[in-house]
């Protein structure tokens, strides 16, 4: 539901914008070619799938609770994506601008440390890892 | 009992598999089981702490108790989007 | 050039993200049914143009320097809008995703209290009003 | 001398007129302007202070000194977006 293997049509979300809503804002995580330093070539996205989709529900249910007006809708793509491939679309509709930014942000945000997705970058020399943020955050 | 033990992304190249039927004991909990990994496993003898683990689709602790069926896996830091 | 009467292309515009840039924050204002309680039947934007170019302009060049690695688009529609038409979007492109919501937020709100431009509502009633927010903010 | 003042919106619609060419003084600032159209304008009338002024497509105070041939508006609040 909320996991795909399809290329993300950001543009299709964009489209489902209610007409109540005054203000809706829109992340798009894109695929870039490199990451603290070094060229990628691309990403190989994994999840565990029932729980990332059980904790995506989850994490729109606590988004409704803080904000009753936001509707929220999240995309994120799996497999192997190439640079400039989205990878995770967020869209916020609210009444108010203030509460679509502040829905959209704690989406994402609460999306890449919560749910059970991983990503294994590829280098342009060849070699891959998997991306560990809890090391990054030691550097 | 039996637990089914899921294993991803580094975790899943670093066991050699993906999923797993182990036998534990009645009253077993999540830490035990990362405990008898932790023996098993070369690359988890290195953790300092148990990573984050799920039992039946959500987040679980250590403490928590096991029952026959129940899907538990351990995670990777997590790193979507 | 950030000002037009056509209707409002925000996925084409989401289209031009750079393959750099890892986080692409869209807004989109869209003509609302209501304001403020009294329900609306469409708006008709208005504008000083070329002034209005100009500050567009300065307001891109001042985020400029504050996030020199955003890239940030503003288009603005004027003439008469339906609910549900997009009056506003604003496209911030950054390496990481902090820049690219703060830049972006940062462009909707000053573009709103900076540009020369005004809105006329029309209500249900078949009254139609301009649209005073230093009014809205003494209620 | 003489200047460009342009209306927009509600004050295009309460003068009735979007454009005016204007004698002025010479050394005459914006707020000299404004003053005279306090006393021409009734709806100007009731306004306490100046509103947001430009000058060539760039907000200017009171004070600003006009030139010959300069645009110039007084803007009703702005409300983009």
């Amino acid at each position: 539901m909320h996991l795909t293997h399809e290329p993300i049509d950001a543009a299709a979300l964009l489209a489902r914008a209610r007409s109540s809503d005054g203000g809706v804002c829109v992340f798009v995580g894109v695929v870039r070619d490199e990451n603290e330093g070094r060229s990628t070539t691309g990403i190989e996205y994994e999840a565990y799938g029932s729980m990332a989709e059980a904790e995506i529900g989850r994490l729109l249910a606590a988004l409704a609770q803080t904000w009753p007006q936001v509707r929220v809708e999240i995309v994120h793509r799996l497999g192997r994506l190439a640079i400039g491939d989205a990878s995770v679309a967020v869209l916020a509709t609210a009444p108010h601008r203030a509460e679509a930014f502040a829905a959209c942000r704690e989406a994402i945000d609460r999306l890449k440390t919560t749910v059970p997705i991983w990503k294994k970058e590829f280098y342009r020399d060849g070699s891959s890892d998997w991306v560990d943020p809890t090391r990054a955050a030691r550097h | 009992m039996t637990v089914k033990v899921l294993y991803f992304a580094s975790f899943r190249e670093k066991t050699g598999r993906d999923e797993e039927r182990r036998q534990v004991a009645d009253g077993a909990r999540v830490g035990d089981v990362w405990a008898a990994l932790v023996r098993e496993v070369p690359h988890f003898a290195a953790f300092l702490k148990m990573p984050p683990a799920a039992v039946n689709l959500e987040y679980a602790g250590p403490d928590r108790l096991l029952r026959e069926g129940d899907e538990l896996a351990f995670l990777p830091p997590v790193a979507g989007g």
